[in-house]
């Protein structure tokens, strides 16, 4: 059930020039709640804008600082912009925990796919399945690799992929997950999470080798809380999903695609 | 907090404080029935209903703009006859008037929905005549008066609880469409519905809403908001549900003062889901300060130069 | 700053930049003129000109809403002859279009005002039809085609250099008024004048502007602007120049796409006597990191879906 | 000539439960463009607020601290509740020097006569007459009065009245005027800010003694500088004239009362 709180930041550090984690106590949302990666917070970013920003939760920490969350983020527009100037110490307006997260079950092995600011929701995994994971990420040149030391650190393996080759493997990381699958395909499920086209790309390699996989979304909303229909997705059987309810993850089989 | 009277009466329909809901706003209240007790709101105007199931528009459908948001939702919803059997039950377990909102491609269709909710026993039916997002019927009923007339006739035809027009404010003369709509029938009025409005991606190119354009709300449209139910409440003589842009007590009471008997709260809930209560408590307020027993003393107060 | 080109074309006249001012919010230049030089900017729409002098409306004139405000200034004015004598040689100073805005209480009233300013050597002359603030005439020419249509064709008969026409956002269908211009003869079309609103002072119950009601501008607008300019330029041939809320190089860039030759900066001005100027320089930006060669190749390159 | 600077804030005290005195550095504006008590800034107020809001300069400094202007304000809405907000340290866009401030002879000897937040814009000429102008302060009631020990320091004399009679003579300060101007007619002007009725009595009492009074009046604005001819108030001649340009100082004989 989501509540309303004022939250105060205890973390705000830049990963580059345009990306921000900034961890958040957030109290009973985590003890009472539950809340956990892969979930997001609608996060109100000051006066001069009106609706709240959706920023997921990149991983919850019960203790050390206690009931926290990072919520990692990019600087696009005005909100987020206000939001990157916020200081440890003061506080913002969250609802939450709001929509599902990845499904993921305890003894699972998970092949996680993160895509540009897509990165930051399967950080909770990544550490959650601590040396079993497998992680493919993407960016769009060296210079905006983030998170990619704290992936080393719990994941089986990583393997970073760049749009103009300047780190690690030149291309999209749906070569790399192809790749991957052709070698083993003994995945519980593959977890994914960029920009549209990437999840499209990967949703299709996944479905030709028969994995699994689990595909986080955006979409543009108002009330993040699916009172106001404004989130919506299409699905393969033509019915329309909400992001913020039945979201943000789906069964990438679900999904339209093709518009 | 004050001892002000805060119970309304909207074309014979007991509201126990002013403030309603909007419809699309809100859904059918289980989203925000998760932060409060749906019995502290005076009513809800449900999500809009068609006769049948409908998806809506494609996505994007929501933009920002300056103190507002541009929506394309398209009346997505599940149909009338599952309103009847799912959503007006749980809405029942809860103290407050349950509106139902209609959008017919039709007059015979705002026929049929009207009996079968009357018959389910709602306690107001607010009769969409203006919804800027669907390209059957929808806008034109709203903007030509003989045509607004001949639904609001053939609803309350088959009405057998007090039937609201909703009224769209992208019109030259908003009066004459209460007058055409006060003379076949209606026993009340709600307005306004959305601004037409647009917003382009400058990198893309493309409007930011699938449907290229979309209907605006939020605290911007508050001032067409007031201007209106003005003009409204000095040409016909029915109670009015005003709405537009209210995100504060000061807001609802300028509607009531121009003529509202009570006042919808919309786009201010995505902002902050306890937005209604908080109307109502400062509308209260307002209403203690200034020494009044009860808050429909408000109404039609405004004193014009 | 950036290599792109600025100038642009409006019905034959040349601006050196897109950004002209609004009719209204800058005076003659004067005031605004001690903050830079008026040369920096593509021109300015002159306070709207009568044929006599006019003190306009009593005060108050000037109610704030979100993002918005209120206006019921009223169209003072030392009168036609006056601005002829002592303001334009002034603006002559300047590097820059000088577009005179003129209102007038019949069609004869504008014929003359047609002539004498074309005699006097503006560049150009907006034809304002629909003010909101004026009780004679005013507003019903800006929403009647054939009334709007009437006017242009006087004007034309009468005026030596090109006619703008600008058009009210208070109607039904902005397209018809627009299209009916157009075939009168109009040489260009601006749009839009303020949306009609009002705000009542829940203290005292008056409305805060003497006239109770008052033209709404500002950020809260774009949308509506953004929406209108977009269905005008679909439905005639005419150049347009954009305006309504644009604040930043980005909201010029809208009405551009949408489909504006020049845009006019008007409330923003009030905040910030810097706005043209940045307005400006974000737009040239802009066109230039999306590799344009000029500014004017934004004009109408909206994709919509 | 008015400029935009950026003024940084050296002092923010509360004078009572709703009032700020708010010092600036205001540089420029006192060197070169001759800023004066009685003319006003039109301050910023915060992304929420589309307007500047017009305050008066209640003095300035031109040394310690050097080039700094006072302006003393009520909380009356949002804009004003945003100024409240400010730290020392913070800084605020404001327009100026607008307005003409009140015409005065270097020896002259003036009545002052301010009520409410009218009183501020006075004490720059109180403390420029040093021990030679007379005072005449009007407040709602006693935890209303500021500045009283300001003004006693530099006047000759100072009457306070409160609407209540909580403190000082009991009613309007017009009342109090009279009473001096039946003594002494010698004056060289009265300068009154207030509420517009307060200045409108003060007025009717001034030309009966035929005694010069100048009033500063208040009007909405939008521009500030005589651009949107938004803060218009009627004359005795018919025509209108602006508060920001004209003003905010009339002579009181020039304005029409009777609207
Ligand atoms: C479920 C979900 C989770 C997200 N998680 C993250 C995250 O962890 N880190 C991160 O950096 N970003 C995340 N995003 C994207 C983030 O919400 C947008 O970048 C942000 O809203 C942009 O706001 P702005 O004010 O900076 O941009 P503006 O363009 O000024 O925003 C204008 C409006 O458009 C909306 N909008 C713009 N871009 C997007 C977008 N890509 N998705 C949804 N709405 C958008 C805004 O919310 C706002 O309503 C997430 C989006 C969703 C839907
Ligand atoms: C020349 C001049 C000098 C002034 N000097 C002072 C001063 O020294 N100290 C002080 O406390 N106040 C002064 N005022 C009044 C002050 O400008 C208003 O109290 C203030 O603008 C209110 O803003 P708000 O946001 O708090 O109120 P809101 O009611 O939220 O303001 C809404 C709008 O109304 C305008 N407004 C509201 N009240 C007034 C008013 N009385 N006069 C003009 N505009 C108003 C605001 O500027 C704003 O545009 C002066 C006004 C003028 C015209
Ligand atoms: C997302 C959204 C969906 C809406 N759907 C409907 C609807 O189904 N039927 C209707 O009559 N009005 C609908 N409206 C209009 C609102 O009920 C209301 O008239 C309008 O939003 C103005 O009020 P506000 O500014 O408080 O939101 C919708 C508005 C929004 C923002
Ligand atoms: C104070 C004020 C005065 C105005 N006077 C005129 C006028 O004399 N003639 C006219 O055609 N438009 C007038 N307008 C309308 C503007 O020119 C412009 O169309 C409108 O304000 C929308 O643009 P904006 O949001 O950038 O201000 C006036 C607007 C304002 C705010
Ligand atoms: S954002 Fe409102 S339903 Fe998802
Ligand atoms: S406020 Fe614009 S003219 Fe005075």
């Amino acid at each position: 059930m989501p509540i309303e709180q004022r939250c105060t930041i205890v973390e705000m550090t830049p990963l580059n020039d345009s990306t921000w984690w900034m961890t958040l106590e957030v109290g009973k949302m985590v003890e009472e709640q539950g809340l956990r990666a892969g979930q997001f917070l609608h996060v109100a970013c000051g006066e001069g804008n009106l609706l709240r920003r959706p920023i997921s939760v990149a991983c919850v920490l019960a203790d050390e600082p206690e009931n926290t969350a990072a919520l990692i983020f990019e600087v696009k527009g005005e909100g987020t912009r206000w939001l990157a100037g916020r200081k440890v110490g003061e506080q913002v307006n969250v609802l939450g925990p709001l929509g599902n997260g990845f499904s993921v079950e305890e003894r699972g092995r998970y092949l996680l796919v993160g895509g540009g600011i897509g990165v930051p929701p399967l950080l909770g995994y990544a550490e959650a399945y601590h040396k079993n994971a497998v992680a493919v990420l993407g960016f769009r040149s060296a210079d905006r690799v983030i998170l990619a030391e704290r992936f080393r650190e719990c994941c089986k393996e990583v393997y970073l992929c760049t749009d103009d080759g300047s780190l690690g493997r030149h291309g999209f990381v749906d070569a790399q997950v192809r790749d991957i699958l052709e070698k083993e395909k003994d995945f519980t499920a593959i977890l994914a999470c960029g920009p549209k086209p990437m999840l499209k790309s990967v949703a299709k390699v996944a479905a030709e080798y028969g994995v699994p996989c689990q595909v986080s979304m955006e979409e543009r909303m108002a009330c993040g809380v699916g009172a106001c229909l404004g989130c919506a997705i299409q699905m393969a059987d033509g019915t329309m999903k909400h992001v913020c309810k039945d979201g943000p993850v789906f069964d990438a089989r679900e999904v339209e695609w093709n518009v | 907090m004050s001892k002000v009277e805060l119970s309304v009466e909207l074309a014979g329909v007991k509201l126990k404080n002013p403030i309603v809901v909007a419809s699309g706003t809100f859904g059918f209240g289980r989203e925000y029935g998760q932060f409060y007790d749906l019995s502290e709101l005076g009513g809800i105007c449900a999500k809009g209903l068609t006769l049948h199931r409908r998806e809506g528009n494609p996505p994007p459908r929501i933009a920002e703009t300056p103190m507002g948001i541009l929506n394309s939702v398209g009346l997505q919803n599940p149909g009338v006859d599952a309103f009847i059997a799912e959503e007006l039950p749980e809405l029942r377990k809860h103290d407050l008037a349950v509106i139902a909102n209609i959008s017919g491609n039709t007059p015979e269709e705002y026929g049929i929905m009207c009996e079968k909710l009357s018959a389910a026993g709602v306690d107001m039916i607010e009769v969409n005549i203006s919804c800027p997002n669907v390209k059957a019927g929808g806008l034109a009923y709203g903007t030509k008066p003989e045509l607004a007339a001949e639904v609001t006739k053939v609803a309350k035809e088959h009405a057998t609880v007090p039937v609201m027009v909703k009224l769209s404010p992208n019109v030259t003369d908003i009066t004459e469409i209460a007058r055409a709509v006060a003379d076949a029938g209606a026993d009340a009025l709600s307005l306004i519905n959305t601004l037409r409005g647009m917003r382009i991606d400058v990198n893309t190119r493309r409007p930011i809403l699938k449907m290229n354009t979309g209907g605006l709300s939020g605290p911007a449209v508050l001032p067409v908001a007031v201007r209106m139910v003005w003009e409204v409440a000095s040409a016909v003589n029915l109670p009015i549900l005003g709405m537009g842009g209210v995100a504060k007590g000061e807001d609802a009471a300028q509607l009531m003062l121009a003529g509202a008997s009570a006042v919808a709260v919309g786009t201010a809930c995505f902002a902050d889901p306890y937005a209604p209560i908080k109307v109502r408590d400062e509308l209260a307020e307002i209403a203690c300060v200034q020494g009044h027993g009860k808050v429909s003393d408000l109404t039609g107060g405004v004193r014009p130069w």
